[in-house]
């Protein structure tokens, strides 16, 4: 009965509500599905289980790393210092994986507990002086990759342990541990994200700083917990990456902010903040992955590839764009 | 130079100072390079200041440049190109401090080269392929980093084998950027493509080698599928030895880093050097990996 | 019966729907040369969207505007410019980085020599000059930023009267300024009527319209509903006409007792803004805070409220000397704060409206880490009932809804945090009529419970029918504390002016 | 006596403003001067003459870039593509430079002429439809990296006339070219920023978009100006890297996007929009020349230099900041 009325009251407007949510977060994934149908037209070869399991598998680590950002560009910082924590926490992983040393849980726990100081270490930065995140870094991302030079004396650390090298390489039921892990990643982030105190806040302060501290919330507390988090998605990220190529690399990672951030974008997050979901997140993941996927299969030549690529991304977001409207 | 050359010969004079501008010390192969020179100029006595050109060639340039204003006693250069490491070469010689290509050439030629032809390291990587397919049969390239004189370099030596082995064909070639990783997802890609098509992969550096090794590996195919390699890491000797890599090419970072050191130290002291000192590649395979294996530090 | 011929302005069968949503149905306006013509309706009834269109920034579905006989074509900004008609728009329109005078000239530079250099000091000069004219007392080669919101709404007036403007769209000039400023405004406005120069003005002010308005015309709900001379009009046919019912009176009869004290204020300073000021609020009653235009009201509340730091003085709290060194450590206190500037300090455009009503009360509406979505819709829209928020429902983003809803969105929020003092910072800015009625019976309603309430008002009206007791204030020095007895306007503005 | 009432009616509000605008621009400068001081007290090769030419001449290129996306920046924009028309641009002009072809004028014109067009595109893409950008400059940095790699065939192009080498490495009276046409652009792009109608308007755009429409303004044709803008000054960076390397390079210039825009941002312009000025950014561009000089003279080991490197531009900008407050 009260539906009835509140039905009522404002037909129209809800229409519009819900249609603009809607396609909102459908445009980017009308693109995809798009790309994707072509793909599958073009060569018989994409729509295979196992290729599409190791599309999913590539995608993992940059949409580890989206996730991480996702929360950081909502609340309108930046993280640039992805890829180098990828290789810092990865180093640190890998040199307490090595064969015939430590459990399991020490390398994993050790990784983490880097790739978190790390992102500590930039929201601390951030919130305590008035640096622009972008600058804050962008000096950490040099810092990190001198130090994971320095952790691995410049050259890759292997040797891993088996148990170690599972977590990238082994499957459970047939599903790639990568797949796993992505999956739960996606869930927590996207719980955090709408369901949670923090996730609300996250929104806030990027939809109006001002605003939300007058609502007496602790910005800092907030950017704080945004970078920390990153730095702990960009660990899993580098863990998952050094198990999976079953060494630590300090040169890993470079480059890898701008595919996370491009993710982050594509799935609709907006670098002023205040706005994006997990789900377009993934989704723009996907789709570099896809297109990435997609142009190897079909053997393009590497100086087109990369005209392609770019060309398709850029269409791909108009795509969305023009749905949008 | 005079002068410096004065003061060291002196007793209690200046040490000699060397500028050292490596590609990349991010590259194992490089950093050993390098290890071997601050190992050989401690022994020497002399300064060595090393920086790294991050494989740009431009900045490359630039720390030249700084080399010649701080007035060091020689410059040695891992050049990251052959054209645009150029003018480094010539504006140290102009500037009469002698300056010693390592590793591999510029146009310009220096006041002495140590080092290899990177297009011999991949003739031999390309003929053990060749010649362990018959002749016959398909051959994907991983590439390094588009553009640089690496993998220029490495592809030409590639296709001139390519070239007289009919037999061979080449099915994919693609850019893994050096990098362990993107090589792993790059072979997975292909493995997707082309399934068991795939006889050979010729990898630009072991770092990718190993990449597609370890997909190959995953894919239940290495067996079935022949990976070569150059630099020799120690990760890629180890994968020799336990036969998940059919060969590398070795390439001497430490007679090239000491050799470099030396010339250097002469060339500042005003003696004279041979213009060329070249250091062979070897191939590494299974037979030959044990000679090759350093105890881990 | 006039033809179109005779009007400067008309508008015809004009509709707008944003997405599906008609904000205008087949309105139409006719405008006369040298006339002042109020547009006047609820929040949301379609003002802003109209003159929007009028201006160029929003191109309509269907309709014609015509000026001085010809067509507009519509959809360019620059037309209208060129065809003389301005614009003081309803939220301000700056570009805070660029200072006063680049401001009011954006778009309009005057340049010289040969390049076609820029030339500040002209522009400052020029600039000034017009400041000058409207009485105001701000440097331009400020930045805009630095301004205060009703100081920024002196320099849109000074933008508009600076163009020559044939038609002057006034959307909701004065909706920060002071009985001052406004008496200085309709000065303005007369001059410019004996030069032809057209008005639409548009306020929720009614004294101002029957004021300074020739005719009126009234739209409801994106509907036209009639044009009348304002001598033909008094306030409570046209407020039946805006609301289509009869309202109550305005102010409220309220007879409560106050209680204990609950925020004491002894010599607060703010170096440079405001000295020794003192005051209390007890249970159950009204403080108003008066003055002229940066008098230091609102920098008052920001600093009781912790967004900025006292220099000196005590705050108390029930008798409890507190530190409160922000938002967080005020709303802890019991302390709710409205701001002035809902659109800088108030709400996130882009949360929905339940999510902002609940933002400063979310550990409330959740257990441990997790939302109680349910418990906080419930929460949220029995404010918005209580409130008549106009929203689609709770989920709607805050950005779409009309001004005056979004102040009644902030309010909500501080109301949920239940406070036991809350300070209100021109809390019915931009408001109409009905919606303030609503306003002033929540806060008599919240009087009755008990709360203590600090209003600061720009409407002496309003301080005068709500508060118990009132403050004024002098260029943030305490010039007067007067009861309800002895306070009317004369006695308030001449300690507002008394320096 | 004008004066005098002036400071008499806002005698607050007056020191307050002037304190401000004053500190902001020399914040940074002071963290520069600090910088330049300490390194010429523990090393005495770094105030020598030669080694001040050299770190301009070396700080040309970024300096060049970041005056380009110091106007795109302050619209509120972001130019990833910097180091791809770097490339594009190079190539272009090496193409047309080569010994014993075409008189110099020609491959300049040439290479700048295909800057103002990737830039153009870049404004078109950007203006035309909704996508970010973020995306669209990320879209066409792939590109042109790839136009850069088929245009050369993915060799570097070499053999350039001396013409041509000479705008790099010649030198007029003394002074090395590159820092000529440093300057040169330095001024010029200053008096674009303060004096002319289009800089007045970039600050407008980015400070607030929706005012600077409703003034009247084109925005769309103000974003296509600086594009462009950015894209003209990139071909003048791409020309002086390869005339300066005597090599058409399709790989160079990656990542010098990151630079750049550190630079700006260094120097003061918020990523936000609507501030910024090219002094500051100029300042950044040679704080970030001058840590690199003094490391590189110190001898600070590479690895450890990445980790001072990013210290120090943090503690600057940390520095500035606490100086503006
Ligand atoms: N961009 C938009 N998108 C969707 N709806 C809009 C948009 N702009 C305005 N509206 C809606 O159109 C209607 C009219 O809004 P408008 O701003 O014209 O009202 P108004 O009469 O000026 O109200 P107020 O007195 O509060 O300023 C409102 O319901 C508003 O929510
Ligand atoms: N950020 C600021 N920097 C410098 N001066 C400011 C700043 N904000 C406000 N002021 C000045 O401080 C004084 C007090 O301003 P405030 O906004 O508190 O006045 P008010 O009495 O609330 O009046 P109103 O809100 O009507 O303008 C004014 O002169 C104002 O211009
Ligand atoms: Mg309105
Ligand atoms: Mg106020």
């Amino acid at each position: 009965m009260k539906n009835a009325i509140d039905t009522y009251f404002k037909p129209v407007r809800e229409s519009y509500k819900t249609r603009v949510s809607r396609l909102g977060k459908a445009g980017i994934f009308v693109a995809f599905i798009v790309i994707c149908v072509i793909l599958s037209l073009v060569t018989p070869r994409f729509l295979t289980v196992p290729n599409l399991m190791i599309i999913v598998t590539q995608v993992s680590i940059n949409a580890l790393l989206a996730f991480g950002v996702t929360f950081v560009i909502i609340t309108g910082g930046i993280d640039l210092s992805l890829g180098s924590m990828v290789a810092v926490t990865g180093v640190v992983a890998a040199l307490f994986a090595r064969q015939d040393t430590y459990p399991v849980i020490v390398p994993v726990l050790a990784g983490l507990l880097s790739g978190v100081l790390f992102g500590a270490f930039n929201g601390f930065v951030i919130t305590r002086s008035k640096v622009p995140p972008f600058i804050v870094t962008l000096g950490t991302m040099t810092i990190g990759r001198g130090l994971a030079l320095i952790l691995s004396k410049g050259r890759p650390i292997s040797n891993l342990s088996d148990s170690f090298n599972f977590i990238g390489g082994g499957q459970v039921l047939g599903v790639p541990m990568p797949i796993i892990i992505l999956i739960s990643m996606f869930a927590v982030c996207s719980v955090i994200l709408k369901k949670t105190v923090l996730g609300r806040y996250m929104y806030a302060v990027g939809g109006n700083e001002q605003a939300t501290r007058a609502s007496g919330i602790q910005i800092s507390n907030i950017k704080m917990a945004v970078y920390t988090m990153s730095g702990l998605l960009a660990a899993l990220a580098g863990i998952v990456l050094t198990s999976r190529i079953t060494t630590g690399q300090p040169n890993a990672g470079a480059g890898f902010e701008l595919d996370a951030i491009a993710a982050a974008i594509i799935g609709g997050t907006s670098t002023s903040g205040g706005t994006g979901t997990m789900t377009g997140t993934l989704i723009g993941a996907l789709l570099i992955g896809v297109i990435s996927n997609g142009l190897d299969l079909l053997n393009v030549s590497s100086y087109y590839q990369q005209v392609v690529m770019g060309v398709i991304i850029i269409g791909a977001v108009v795509l969305d764009s023009v749905n949008r409207k | 130079s005079n002068q410096s050359t004065e003061n060291s010969q002196g007793d209690g004079g200046k040490k000699l100072v060397v500028g050292a501008t490596m590609l990349s010390m991010q590259n194992e192969f490089i950093v050993n390079v390098n290890d071997e020179m601050a190992r050989k100029a401690e022994q020497a006595g002399v300064d060595l200041i090393t920086v790294d050109a991050e494989r740009s060639a431009l900045k490359q340039v630039e720390q030249v440049e700084s080399f010649i204003a701080q007035k060091v006693d020689a410059i040695i250069m891992n050049p990251c190109e052959v054209e645009a490491s150029s003018p480094a070469v010539a504006k140290a010689l102009a500037a009469k401090i002698p300056i010693i290509n390592v590793n591999s050439e510029t146009s310009t030629k220096p006041s002495a080269f140590v080092g290899s032809d990177d297009v011999e390291s991949a003739r031999m990587a390309m003929t053990f392929i060749a010649e362990k397919l018959g002749g016959k049969g398909n051959v994907v390239m991983m590439h390094g980093y588009m553009g640089q004189a690496a993998q220029i370099k490495r592809e030409q030596g590639a296709r001139e084998i390519l070239k007289q082995y009919p037999g061979l064909k080449l099915i994919a070639h693609q850019t893994a950027e050096w990098d362990r990783a993107k090589a792993m997802s790059l072979m997975e890609n292909w493995i997707q493509s082309y399934g068991t098509e795939i006889n050979a992969v010729f990898a630009h550096n072991d770092e990718m080698g190993m990449g597609a090794v370890k997909a190959l590996t995953d894919a239940g195919l290495k067996t079935k599928v022949i990976v070569v390699s150059i630099d020799a890491i120690p990760d890629a000797l180890q994968a020799v030895q336990k036969g998940t890599l059919d060969a590398t090419v070795f390439q001497n970072a430490e007679q090239q880093g000491s050799k470099a050191i030396e010339a250097a130290v002469k060339l500042a002291k005003g003696q004279s050097v041979e213009k060329e000192t070249l250091i062979p590649f070897q191939l590494v395979t299974k037979t030959n990996v044990a000679q090759f294996m350093k105890k881990p530090d | 019966m006039l033809s179109d011929r005779d009007y400067l302005l008309t508008i015809r069968g004009l509709t707008k729907t944003f997405s599906g949503v008609k904000a205008l149905d087949n309105v139409e306006l006719t405008v006369r040369e040298g006339e002042v013509h109020a547009l006047m309706g609820e929040n949301g009834a379609g003002k802003s969207t109209l003159m929007k269109i009028l201006m160029g920034l929003l191109s309509p579905d269907s309709g014609e505007i015509t000026l001085e006989g010809q067509a507009l074509k519509n959809g360019s900004v620059n037309e209208a410019m060129k065809r003389g008609i301005a614009m003081i728009h309803q939220e301000i329109m700056a570009v805070p980085e660029l200072t006063v005078a680049q401001n009011i000239f954006l778009g309009r530079e005057t340049t010289g020599g040969l390049f076609g250099w820029l030339n500040d000091n002209r522009l400052n000069q020029q600039a000034k000059q017009l400041l000058d004219q409207i009485g105001v007392s701000i440097r331009p080669d400020t930045q805009m930023k630095y301004l205060s919101v009703a100081e920024m709404q002196m320099v849109e007036i000074a933008r508009a009267i600076s163009n020559d403007a044939r038609v002057i769209i006034m959307d909701e000039p004065t909706s920060a300024l002071s009985d001052k400023e406004v008496t200085t405004l309709f000065g303005i406005i007369r001059d410019l009527k004996q030069k032809g120069v057209a008005i639409i003005y548009i306020s929720h002010k009614m004294d101002e319209i029957f004021t300074i308005a020739d005719t009126i015309t009234v739209l409801r709900d994106g509907q036209y509903i009639g044009t009348r001379p304002a001598a033909k009009l008094d306030i409570d046919t046209l407020i039946a006409m805006m609301v289509g019912r009869q309202l109550d009176s305005l102010f409220p009869e309220s007879t409560i007792r106050t209680g204990k004290e609950v925020l004491a204020v002894r010599q607060l300073s703010r170096a440079g803004v405001f000295s020794d000021v003192s005051f209390t609020v007890h249970e159950g009653e009204v403080l108003g805070i008066a003055g002229l235009m940066g008098a230091g009201r609102t920098e008052i509340a920001r600093a009781i409220f912790g967004l900025d730091r006292i220099s000196s003085g005590e705050i108390r709290i029930k008798g409890q000397p507190v530190t409160i060194r922000s938002p967080q450590d005020a709303i802890q206190h019991g302390i709710g704060y409205v701001s002035e500037d809902r659109k800088g300090w108030g709400f996130v455009p882009r949360l929905s409206v339940k999510q902002n009503i609940t933002l400063a009360s979310l550990q409330t509406y959740a257990s441990g880490l997790l939302i109680r979505e349910k418990s906080e819709t419930e929460a949220a829209t029995k404010l918005i009932a209580d409130l008549r928020i106009k929203t689609a429902g709770p989920d709607q983003e805050v950005m779409y809804l009309s001004g005056g809803n979004q102040q009644k969105v902030v309010i909500a929020k501080v109301l949920l945090a239940s406070p036991d003092v809350i300070i209100l910072d021109e809390p019915t800015r931009g408001i109409d009529i009905g919606a303030k009625a609503e306003i002033y019976k929540l806060i008599n309603q919240l009087k009755a419970n008990g709360i203590a309430i600090v209003i600061i008002s720009s409407e002496l009206p309003e301080i005068l029918g709500l508060s118990d007791r009132i403050l004024v204030l002098t260029k943030g020095k305490q010039t007067a504390m007067l009861s309800r007895e002895e306070a009317t306007q004369e006695t308030i503005m001449a300690y507002a002016m008394h320096y």
